[in-house]
Formats: C-alpha cells, structure tokens, sequence
C-alpha cells in the first residue's frame, strides 16, 4: 500500500461518445465471431495452405516493421527536427502512400522495382530479381506501412520537444548521443505506437502485394491473400480465417506492449 | 428497390430506378446495355453497382436491394439459387474462353499452352479459387500440360497487370480482356482453350420491386442489341 | 585566452559586452527579466544573437553581424556547459545516470562516469537517492541533482543560472562551501539573486539591468560602493541619486544631501550617488533643528524584523532602529518622520 | 531580425536513412507520374463519373472524419486518462479494425447492419435501410479510419502527459472546462495529425466500402471504387485517376494544416 | 470551521498531523525532501495518502483507513488552490488568460475575469507583460505571474510552495508586502526557506523535518526559542542539545555548557537544548582561563561576510565577529579556536 498519485477526472459525459465509438468499432468483430463456424475453425487453422500464409504474413510483416523503423525513424526525426524549404510538401508526399489505393500502390511499385521500371534495369544487371518474390512482398508491405510510423513518431517527436535535448547538448552530447541517449527513449511510446500501427498495417496488406508480388503458396500469398481467396469458394471459412489473423494481431501487439507501459 | 439518390420530382414514372449487379468483368458492356435501356425506357434509370461476383452476392445475401444479377461464372449464381434469391431461373447469355496474353512484343516468344510448361517463362495464372483458374486448371489438365506459374492471381485483372507491366512473359486470361486491353498485350490463341468454356448467368432477383422492368432488362441482354455489345466486347454467345 | 562576450538580442532588448579572463568567476546580478539567462544562453549557443560575437580561448563560438563569416557553433561542441534556471533532469535515466551523462558523453568510460558521478552527489549531499527517477525527487533535491549534473560535465566554461535556488539553509552553507572549492580554478559565469553568493563565490560582478551593464568590478568593490539602484538594493544600501552642486547632492525633487565625496573628487555638475547604510540611518518624529546633519522627510511603508533590530521601509529608503526605539517612537505603516544621516556616514561619488 | 533560438542538430548520418526511405516512398510516386496518360488526364478529370466519384469521396470522407473525432477523441481520452480492469484488451481490440483485411470488415458491417445483421431487425423496424446507401460508405469509413485517430490521440495524449491539467483542476476548474481550455488545446497538433491520417485512410478505402455500401454511381461509388472499375477497362487510365486522388489528398492535407503549426 | 490534516504518505516516509483555524496563515518549514511538498499535495487532493483524514470546514475532502468511508474530492471540487513549486504556465494561454482561468473557471464573465487577472498582473509588478506567451518570460516573470494565478482564484484555502523561489531582491520586498496584505484574511499554508517569510507572513510556524513535525508554535517563538536544529539554522541561532545535569548542559560529547535556563525550569536528565545567538560569540585563540564562561575548541571550517560584520563558521557553530578582529586574529579555514560564550547569553529549555 502506498500514496497514489491522483488523476484528473475526466467529464462523465465524456463516457457516452466514448462507448458508442467502441460499440461502433466492437460490434462487428462481435457480428464475425457470432457468424464464424467454430467447428470448423480449427481444421482451418490446420490446414498447410492456412499455417503457410500465416507464417509468412508474420515473417514478412516482422521485416517490414523494422524496416520501417530503420528508415521511419530517421524520416521522422528529419520531419520534426529539421526545418529546410519544401519540408512541407515533402512531409505531405510521404504520406500518400496512405490515400493511394493500395492496387496503385502495388501498380507505382511495379513501375519502380518491376523488370521495366525504373529501377528495373539496374536491379537486372544486378541479378535481382524482385517481383514474385517474398522480397516483394516485404517491399509493398513496407511502402503502405511506412507513413503510419512517421507520422506517429513525428508527432510524439513534436510533443516531447527539444529541452532535454538541448540540456543533453551543454551537457557536451554531441548529435548520435542525444540522439541515442536522450531523443529515442523519451518518445519510445511514440515509436512503439507507431510500430504497432505499421505492423497492423503489414499484417492487413492485400491490395499492393496482391499487385506487386502476386500469390503464389508459401512465397508470396499472405495470410489476407488466402482468405481472398478462400473467400471465392468459402465466404464462411474466409471469415473464419481472418479471425485467426485478429487472434495474431491481438496477441502479437498484446506481446509487443508487456515490455513498455504505455502503447 | 431504390434509395435517396434519386430525389428527382416528377411524374411516377420518372422516380423508378432499376439497380443491377454485375460482375466487373462486364463493366464495359453492361453500362453500353444499361444506356441502351434507358433510351428505350422513358424515366427509368438503370444504376449498376460493378464487382467481383463473390462480393455481390454476398451483399445479395445480405439483403442489398437489386433487380437484376449477371454472374462471372455458374458457382457464385448457384450460391444465390441455394438460397432461393432468385426471381426465375438464371438463363446463360454470354461465354468466354482463355487466351495467352503476351507483353507487345512477345519477348519470350510464346506460341501455344507447351510454351507455358517449363521454368524458363515467367507465367502468371488465375488460382483455381476464381472462375479463371478453374478453366484454365481444366485447360491444362485435358492438355496435359504441367504448368508452373510464377504467381496464381485472384482475378483476370491481376493477372494481365502482370503482362501490361512487362513482369511476366505470359498470362493466361479470357479472350475479351485481351481485347480490353487493346495496344497494351498481345493474344496468343492456342486450340486448348475449347475443352474449358465460361459461361455468364443472368438472372432478376425475388426481391425485385420492378420485377417486370427487371425481366425487360435480362430480356435486353438476351436479344440482338445486348448480345452485339457482348460479341464486340469479344464474348461468344451462350452455348 | 579569455571568454569574449558581445551580442545583441533585440527583441528581448538584451545588447552587452563582456570578458572573462581564464578561472575567473564572475557574478551576474540583476532584476527578473534584466536579460541575465539570456546572455547564457547565447553563449550556450541556445539562443543566435541577431548581431554578435563570442569566443573562448580565441576560439570563435557564435559570429554574426561581423566582418568576420558567420558563425555557430553547436552547443555540444562548445565545451560550455549550462545550468539552465529549470533542472530539467532526464526523466527516463536514474539520479545517477543523469550526473554521469556529462562525463558519459564526453568519452569516459561507465564505471569511470558512474564513480564520477557518484562522487558529485555525496558533494550536493544526495548520494542516497542515486537509484531514483528524478519524478521522485523533492524540487530541492532535483535542483542538488541538476548542479550535481551540470559540475560533472567538467567543461572549459561552466555557466550556472541560479545554482542555489529551491535550497533550504540547512544545505545552502555547505553547498556555497563545496562551490567555493569547485569553481576556484575555473572559468564561471553565475547568476545569482543574493549577495552573498557573489561575495563569497565570484572574483568579479556585472549587474546587469533592462538589458545594459550597469554596474560592473570586483565583487567586493562593487558591493560596497555601488553605482546603480539595484546594486545598492543587492547590497542593502540606501543609494540617493543626484548632481554634485555646490558640494552636496541635489536630488531631482531639489533636496540637498550633504556627505563626503570620495577619490575622485566630483566636478560641479556630475551625476553621482549617495550612498548610506541603514544602520547609519536615526529616525525621528520632529525634524532636529540646526546640525549639520541630512534630515529626510519620509512616509513609512513597512517595518521588517532583521538580525535583532527592526528594519523601517519607507519607499525607496530603510532605516534600521533596535525594536525598543521603534516601540518608542510608536512607528506603524503610513507614519511620517525624519530619517536622519550624519554627513560623515554618507558616501558620494560619480556614477 | 530577431535573436533564433538555436535546435539541436540531428546526427548527420541520420540523412542517409532518411534520404533512402524518403526515395523508397516518392520513387513509385514519381514512376506513376512519368507513366500517366497526361494528354487523357483532364478528359478523365472532367468526366462525369469522376466527378461525382471525387464529390462524393471528398463529402463521405469529411464526414467520416468528424465523426472519427466526435466520437475518437472521447475513446482516446478514456483509453489515456481512466484506467479500469481490461483497458489493455478494450485498446488491442479497438485497433483491430486496422489489421482486419477491409472486406472482411465489410463483412463484418454487413453481419452488424446489414438486413440479416444483429441490428438489422431493429433498423428494419424503425425503416432505416443502412447498408449500400451513402450512409453505409460513411459508415465504412469510419470504421477502418476511427483506429488511426484513437492510436495517435492517444499516443499524444499521454506524451502530453498531466501536469497541466493538474494545475487546471488546483485553480478550480472542473473536468469538462479542463477537457475544453486545457487538454484539448494542448493535444491540437495530436489531434491534427490523427485527423489527417483519418482523413487519408477515408480517402483512400476501398474494400470495406465496396462490400457494405455497393458501387452505385453517384451514391456509393467513391473515387477508389471508380479506379478499381476503369482498371478492369483501361489500366492507364485507373492510374491517371489515382493520381487525382493524389492531388486532393495533397491539396486537403495542406489546407487543413495551414492553419496549425505543426501536422 | 477550521483545515484539519492527518496523513500518512508510506513511501516518502511522511506522517504527520496538524490544523489551522480560519483566516491563520501557516509556514511550513523544513529542509528539502521533509515533505513539504507532498502534503500540500495530499492537501490540494493531487495524492491519495494511504491512511488519512483532512477536512475543511468540516467537511471531508480526503478521508481513507478511517471508520468513516473512503472518500476523495477531486481537486477542482475542494476550494483548494495550489502554486506548486514549478510555474507551469499553461504554454497555449497568454500570462493575462493564465492569471483569468481561476476565476474564470469559478463562472465569472469573461471581462471581469480578466479585469480581476489584470489587477493581480499589477499587484506581481508585470502588468506589462499581459499578452505575452509564457515560453517569451524569464524565470522570475514566470515565478510572479503563477503567484498571480494562484492568488486570483481565491479559494477557502491556499497553498503556496515557495512563492517568492525566482524573485530578486528588488521585488521581493514588495511582493512580500503584497502577500502579507492578501493573506491577512485568508487560510494559507505556506512553504518556505526563508525565516523573514515566516515571521512577516505566516501566524504559525510548522517545522517539518524527515516527514515528522519536530516544532511548531508561534512564528516569532519559535523562531526565538527553537527546538530543533533545523529551526535554529533557519532562525541563524546556534544549538547545543544535550541532557539536563546539575545544572548545565551535558552534550553527547560529554562537554558542558552553562547557560540560564529559562521558564520551566528543566529537571534532571531532561532532554534540553543550548541556544544563542552567533553575536553572543567571542573567539579566541588560546583558551581563556578561570571565568565563568563557557570555551567550546573548533575548527574553523569558513568565513563569510555578513552585513559588515564577519560570521565565522565551525562544522555546528557560528560566531559573528568584527572584520578587524577576525584579522587580527588571522582566521582562516582550518585554524583551531575557541567559542567563548557568556553563561547569561545562552538560553536552555527543554525540548
Ligand atoms: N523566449 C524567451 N525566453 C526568455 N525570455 C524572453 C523570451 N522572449 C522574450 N523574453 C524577455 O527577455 C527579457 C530577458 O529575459 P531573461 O530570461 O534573460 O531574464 P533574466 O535576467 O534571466 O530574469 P530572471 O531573473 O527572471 O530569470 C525578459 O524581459 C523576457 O520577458
Ligand atoms: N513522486 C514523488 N514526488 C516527490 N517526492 C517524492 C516522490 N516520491 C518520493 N519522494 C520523496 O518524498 C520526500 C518528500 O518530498 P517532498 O517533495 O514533500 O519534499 P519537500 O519538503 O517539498 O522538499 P523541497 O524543499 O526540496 O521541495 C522526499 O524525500 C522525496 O525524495
Ligand atoms: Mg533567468
Ligand atoms: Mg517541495
């Protein structure tokens, strides 16, 4: 037992939207697993096509979060923490990834990296092969989730502020220190929210992997992928199996949060 | 089965709305069919609501308010049929058989079904799932061809991005896609392509609140001027 | 090698110069808002001044406005370390952790920063509380923990703005001590609001007032003779400005103020000062007739307890009486008298 | 010319990163560009279709973005500031709409609104035909966007932390002039930026919408919806159009910022 | 009708019980991490103690552990205001909206809140700075401007933590008035480092040392009489505790101090206290021979100056000599001396 730090209250009224929105958003995950046939989920979850797509799914989502950490971080820390002219309409194209249909987004992807885009010939003399590749998948995956980390880290990045990296600076830290020391703790929940929604993103990816990497058992048909397809002779068992991909995205995000207090 | 889109006042006649689903392979067609009707139908105006086949009945299921239903393919029409959606009997109006599309060009220099076997040609197909990939499965198997596609796709569309885009040699589609696509591929026939026909249903919905419009509709798509739009468009006509 | 200081702020109306030579500690004095941690800050390299410059050992820190390129350094670079007026300690990192930081980044190794560290907070007294996030410290042991923090840092110029605010007297003596002791050798800018500390601590003092120099020398030297109104207030002197006429000081309201000129002697004319402890200060009910003594006539403000006496306020002027005469003469708020100054006890000089 | 207060520089090799994942995002961007049918580009524009499409995408997405904030700002302000027994399983399963592949949340509506949904009879009754109505786009929308605006809320909310509402509460003000003068202005740049991201995913969704709501021009047909028909037509032109989406998006994120400091 | 308190706060070691009748201002001193600070924070209901009741005006605002049932009032519902020890300005409002939201808040129009806020702008002294974001004011415009606040939403009880922290020596005086003036008629609690602020402002002096009250009473008794070695350090007064034996005091040390034990006589072996003031102190260097007083050996740990006069420390003592005689004889830190003090100069009393 011990003294407990008091908190503000928050308006009771503040309450009803607050349920509403939640009834809004848990209804139908209620409605799924009302409808989902429970005998036969488990024979789903089974099956080689299903635990395939859904190793895969969480192989390829993994990747594309730390990859998205890897350059989302420096993007955001630039974003936040810089000021040169156009920053603006920079900040605004990173994040169109988010509007574009993800097909177009896959279309833009295979324009780039496929074997007549852009950077098509290059990877060709290079030997790469990119395209129906796992590879490709992790790509998309990581070209539709990447605005999510940046944007959330650049406002965390914001809210912090700069006083304590400016003590850390008269303190004699140069730049990678504070950075290391100093900037990356202090907006850690930032940085695990945004991973978590980039992830989440990942993990629901259909529209540009579908277009950019295509569907071929184990190698580039993710687990949305196969219960597209699944869906076409079995709506049922699609529902059923996108079930399972809730469960992993509550578990894994679940797991993800024990370490930090906050999301 | 209208809703309050169409607020426009007038006389009875004008307020009727007759609501299509359509298969999005039809896209093109069935807005040429639906002009078509509203010319020859004073006030009354055709709304097509366009997607996968299994999306639209599945929103039929769910009590979406049509008049009239064109399938992709028969499976998806009987998961309808099953459940009693329909107004009379679905009646086929159009086929479809595949075709290889090629980048223009042709650089892997595809000429029939034995060109596909082997690794050396990057080929992308229909997964079985989907009404493609069902035909083309059966294609290969009276074939006797083994074919190892790079990718299985969840629709035509997929697959010919794929050939647009240069990043597959080979696709196998349906000869009216190729025929959409215009410059952007070329087709390759192949005399295989018999032993697997497409066939599109069609049929009015019991929910229909213009059951009679509804019937003139499909009746529309039967007769001369919708089966002309259809054979420009490349199908042939119903077996 | 010497701390050159010259900029302009102009929107915080904040434009002075200054050197510092190498281990000097010099004192900066001044009221709220007279532009004290401004001057740190830009020589932190916090703040860019619109036209300035400001080296250390020669070395350029931040040039602006001058023939010179322009120039800044960043702030981690400077070897200038800040004691900013907030401690603003790290609140992700242990009390520890956050006083070896300076040693950390600067290259040590942890074992060698963390000894280090451990050796400043048993000299602010708060090596108990080493293991506590800075959530959990009291705002006078986060304060000991900043300065703690900003000693270690160890750097060529060490800047502290108000180092002993939020301290309790208990802790104050030794503190002044163990800062006594810490910044003999080194080059330090302090600001402080008590005389004492920069008595005690600073070799020199700048008194510093809406954003101009006002006063400025030894420490001692300018506590004693001081030259501006809030250097005489710092120092709990009365000050009475006015010209040198006719050998005594006349005040802008016309009164005349006799004492005895300092060296320099004054010209007929110059600016000068009076100035006069509140214990040279005698009050009176009735103007004392014929002495040649200065009589004041004052409306009291308030009377303030002080070391045993009784200090008398009036607006601009204090007098300080033992507490039986202020009974005596029966003083309250708003009382009128005369505050009575022998010639000898007050001391004019130029400004 | 005025004194600057001085930032702390960002570590130089942080650019690198940056610069790369800033190139991995704009390249497909630029490679759509250089692929569009620019002489068909305002044919499309002007077409009617297109029209109502981008009219009724930009009417259905503010929309959903208001009702994203009335009724997110409520669920983030609880999930940050209340704590109760299943707060961490109430927040997981309120993100699952970012991770559940849009048609099957499209599904999932349907099961909820949908004529044979659990609300269906109750709306039968009361002669509300939600699904494949305008409204049910709306609905879509909300659906798939409220997690965005609830996650970076949230995140902001929490790094904004207490104190100041602390002092608010001291100095006698109640909960709801708190929520009004201080908490809400205090996360403004938060609520910005999850707004926006709201906003974007409104825009640019797809799945959910065609599922529940239908393609009916002018009713439910948005303009991703429009991209993904004329792709069964003329592919180019699909792009073409995509990137008018782009352009919007662009042009909205812009303006809604110009007023806020930051994001 | 009176503030009663009664709290227990388990993992800052703070326990501690006291009340304060309607319109008393009460100081609050103690050295940092006594718990000051928490119990205003248990008070203004910002901390839920473990065990606990405090009531105003009778009615309960925090009750825990008791017989009665648990209760908490949310801070905003409790008529309590605090000045916490940092500003916190909110960043978003201008100083006057900062200043205006407690009586704003309270329902007053939105002119007359800010007509009210633009009062206590001037009585702080920065009316000037009305418009100004907070992040645009120094440390000590920022210190007045959250007094302002605090004063303006008037609340049945108001807790200061060190109002006058920040504030220099030109205004202090002032605010220091303008506080005795304002808190005349109302219930505050008041923590400060300062004796002057206890003596001018407060009626009651509540000394807090490790979470324990160790002295209390009335400002000016206390102060003059204290009880404890912090209150003696505040009050600049020496101690000497020891035990009561044939009339004297016996130190732990086994050392005697003769003093003039005060009202009531203490008994034999009654834990008391010696007490004096530095003034009383004389130092020699060799110890004086054959009188009646008391010679205590030291080791001289510094030397300050202190209003024209030097006072000279030990580790436990201090003595105030004049700088002649300090130089005279030839102090400096380290030197061994004796404290010689009158019997009749140093007071004993029980504790
Ligand atoms: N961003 C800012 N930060 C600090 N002061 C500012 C700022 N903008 C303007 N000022 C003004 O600049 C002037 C100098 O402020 P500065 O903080 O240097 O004062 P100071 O001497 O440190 O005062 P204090 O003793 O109150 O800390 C003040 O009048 C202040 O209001
Ligand atoms: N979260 C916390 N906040 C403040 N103090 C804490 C906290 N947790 C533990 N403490 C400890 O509780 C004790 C009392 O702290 P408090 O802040 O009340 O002291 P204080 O008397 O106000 O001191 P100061 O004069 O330094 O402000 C201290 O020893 C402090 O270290
Ligand atoms: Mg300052
Ligand atoms: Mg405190």
């Amino acid at each position: 037992m011990t003294g407990q730090p008091v908190r503000v209250g928050v308006p009771t009224w503040i309450f009803f939207p607050a349920v509403a929105g939640a009834a809004f958003v848990l209804l139908p995950l209620v409605a799924i697993v009302l409808r989902t046939p429970w005998s036969r989920f488990f024979d789903l979850l089974g099956s080689q096509a299903s635990q395939e797509a859904l190793l895969l799914s969480l192989r390829t989502s993994g990747t594309s979060t730390l990859l998205c950490i890897a350059f989302g971080v420096p993007m955001a820390l630039v974003l936040a923490r810089t000021s040169f002219r156009g920053q603006g309409i920079l900040r605004s194209l990173v994040l169109l990834p988010l509007v574009l249909p993800p097909v177009v987004g896959g279309i833009a992807l295979l324009y780039t990296f496929g074997r007549r885009g852009l950077l098509g010939e290059t990877f060709e003399v290079l030997g790469i092969q990119v395209a129906f590749s796992t590879t490709a998948v992790v790509l998309a995956q990581t070209f539709v989730a990447m605005p999510f980390l940046v944007v959330s880290l650049e406002g965390a990045l914001r809210t912090a502020g700069q006083k304590y990296e400016v003590v850390a600076a008269t303190l004699g830290a140069g730049p990678t220190t504070v950075f290391r020391r100093v900037t990356l703790p202090l907006v850690l929940p930032g940085l695990a929210s945004g991973a978590v929604l980039a992830f989440a993103r990942s993990l629901g990816e259909f529209g540009a992997t579908i277009t950019f990497a295509g569907s071929l058992q184990g190698v580039t048909r993710t687990l949305p992928l196969e219960i597209y397809l699944l869906r076409e002779t079995d709506a049922q068992a699609a529902v059923a199996l996108s079930l399972v991909l809730v469960v992993v995205a509550v578990l894994v995000i679940g797991f993800a949060r024990q370490g930090k207090a906050s999301l | 089965g209208s809703d309050g889109a169409d607020g426009a006042e007038g006389t009875g006649v004008e307020d009727t709305t007759l609501t299509v689903y359509a298969a999005s392979s039809l896209t093109a067609t069935f807005e040429q069919i639906g002009e078509e009707f509203e010319a020859s139908h004073d006030g009354v105006e055709v709304e097509l609501n366009f997607a996968g086949s299994s999306d639209l009945v599945a929103q039929l299921q769910e009590g979406a308010p049509a008049d009239v239903f064109a399938s992709a393919d028969e499976a998806n029409m009987e998961k309808l049929t099953a459940e009693g959606l329909e107004g009379a009997d679905p009646v086929t109006f159009a086929s479809n058989t595949l075709e290889i599309a090629v980048p223009p060009g042709n650089p892997a220099g595809v000429q029939g079904l034995d060109d596909l076997a082997g690794d050396d040609v990057n080929l992308v197909i229909c997964a079985p799932e989907v009404p493609c990939g069902a035909a083309t499965q059966k294609v290969a198997e009276s074939a006797g061809v083994e074919l190892s596609p790079v990718s299985e796709e969840q629709s035509v569309t997929d697959v010919l991005a794929k050939v647009t885009t240069g990043e597959a040699d080979a696709g196998l589609v349906y000869v009216t896609d190729v025929i959409a696509a215009g410059e952007d591929v070329e087709g390759v026939e192949f005399p295989e392509s018999s032993s697997a026909v497409n066939v599109y249903p069609v049929a009015t919905l019991a929910d229909s609140e213009n059951a009679d419009l509804a019937q003139e509709f499909v009746d529309l798509v039967l007769a001369e001027g919708g089966q002309s739009i259809l054979q420009d468009a490349g199908f042939a006509q119903a077996p | 090698m010497t701390f050159e200081y010259e900029a302009t702020v102009a929107d915080r109306g904040v434009d002075l110069a200054f050197d510092i030579a190498p281990g000097e500690t010099v004192a900066l004095l001044g009221p709220n808002g007279a532009g004290k941690s401004t001057v740190l800050a830009v020589t932190a390299g916090l703040l860019r001044p619109d036209v300035g410059r400001v080296t250390l050992d020669g070395r350029p820190l931040t040039v602006r406005g001058h023939r010179e390129r322009d120039l800044h350094v960043p702030p981690h670079d400077r070897q200038v370390s800040l004691l900013a007026q907030e401690p603003l300690l790290f609140p992700h990192l242990s009390v520890l952790d956050n006083v070896a930081f300076g040693p950390r980044s600067r290259g040590d190794s942890r074992s060698g920063s963390r000894a280090a560290a451990d050796q400043w907070l048993r000299e602010v007294g708060i090596e108990e509380l080493a293991d506590r996030r800075p959530a959990q410290l009291s705002g006078g042991q986060a304060q000991r923990a900043a300065v703690a923090r900003a000693l270690a840092a160890d750097p060529k110029l060490l800047l502290l703005d108000e180092p002993m605010a939020a301290l309790d007297v208990a802790v104050t003596p030794a503190l002044r001590q163990t800062l006594r002791r810490v910044l003999a050798e080194r080059t330090v800018v302090l600001v402080t609001h008590d005389a004492l500390d920069a008595l005690l601590l600073a070799d020199r003092v700048i008194v510093i007032d809406g954003g101009e120099i006002v006063d400025q020398g030894d420490s001692s030297e300018v506590l004693a003779r001081p030259r501006s109104r809030f250097t005489a207030q710092i120092a709990g002197l009365n000050m009475i400005p006015g010209t040198w006429r006719d050998h005594a000081v006349l005040t802008a309201a016309g009164m005349r103020v006799e004492g005895h000129p300092g060296d320099p002697q004054p010209h007929e004319g110059d600016p000068v000062v009076a100035v006069f402890p509140p214990s040279a200060v005698s009050v009176f009910l009735d103007a004392p007739g014929g002495s040649p003594r200065n009589a004041l006539e004052v409306t009291i403000t308030h009377l303030e307890p002080h070391g045993g006496q009784i200090r008398v306020r009036t607006a601009e002027l204090s007098a300080e009486i033992t507490a039986q005469a202020a009974a005596e003469l029966d003083l309250a708020p708003g009382s009128r008298a005369f505050f009575v100054i022998k010639a000898t006890e007050i001391a004019v000089y130029g400004t």
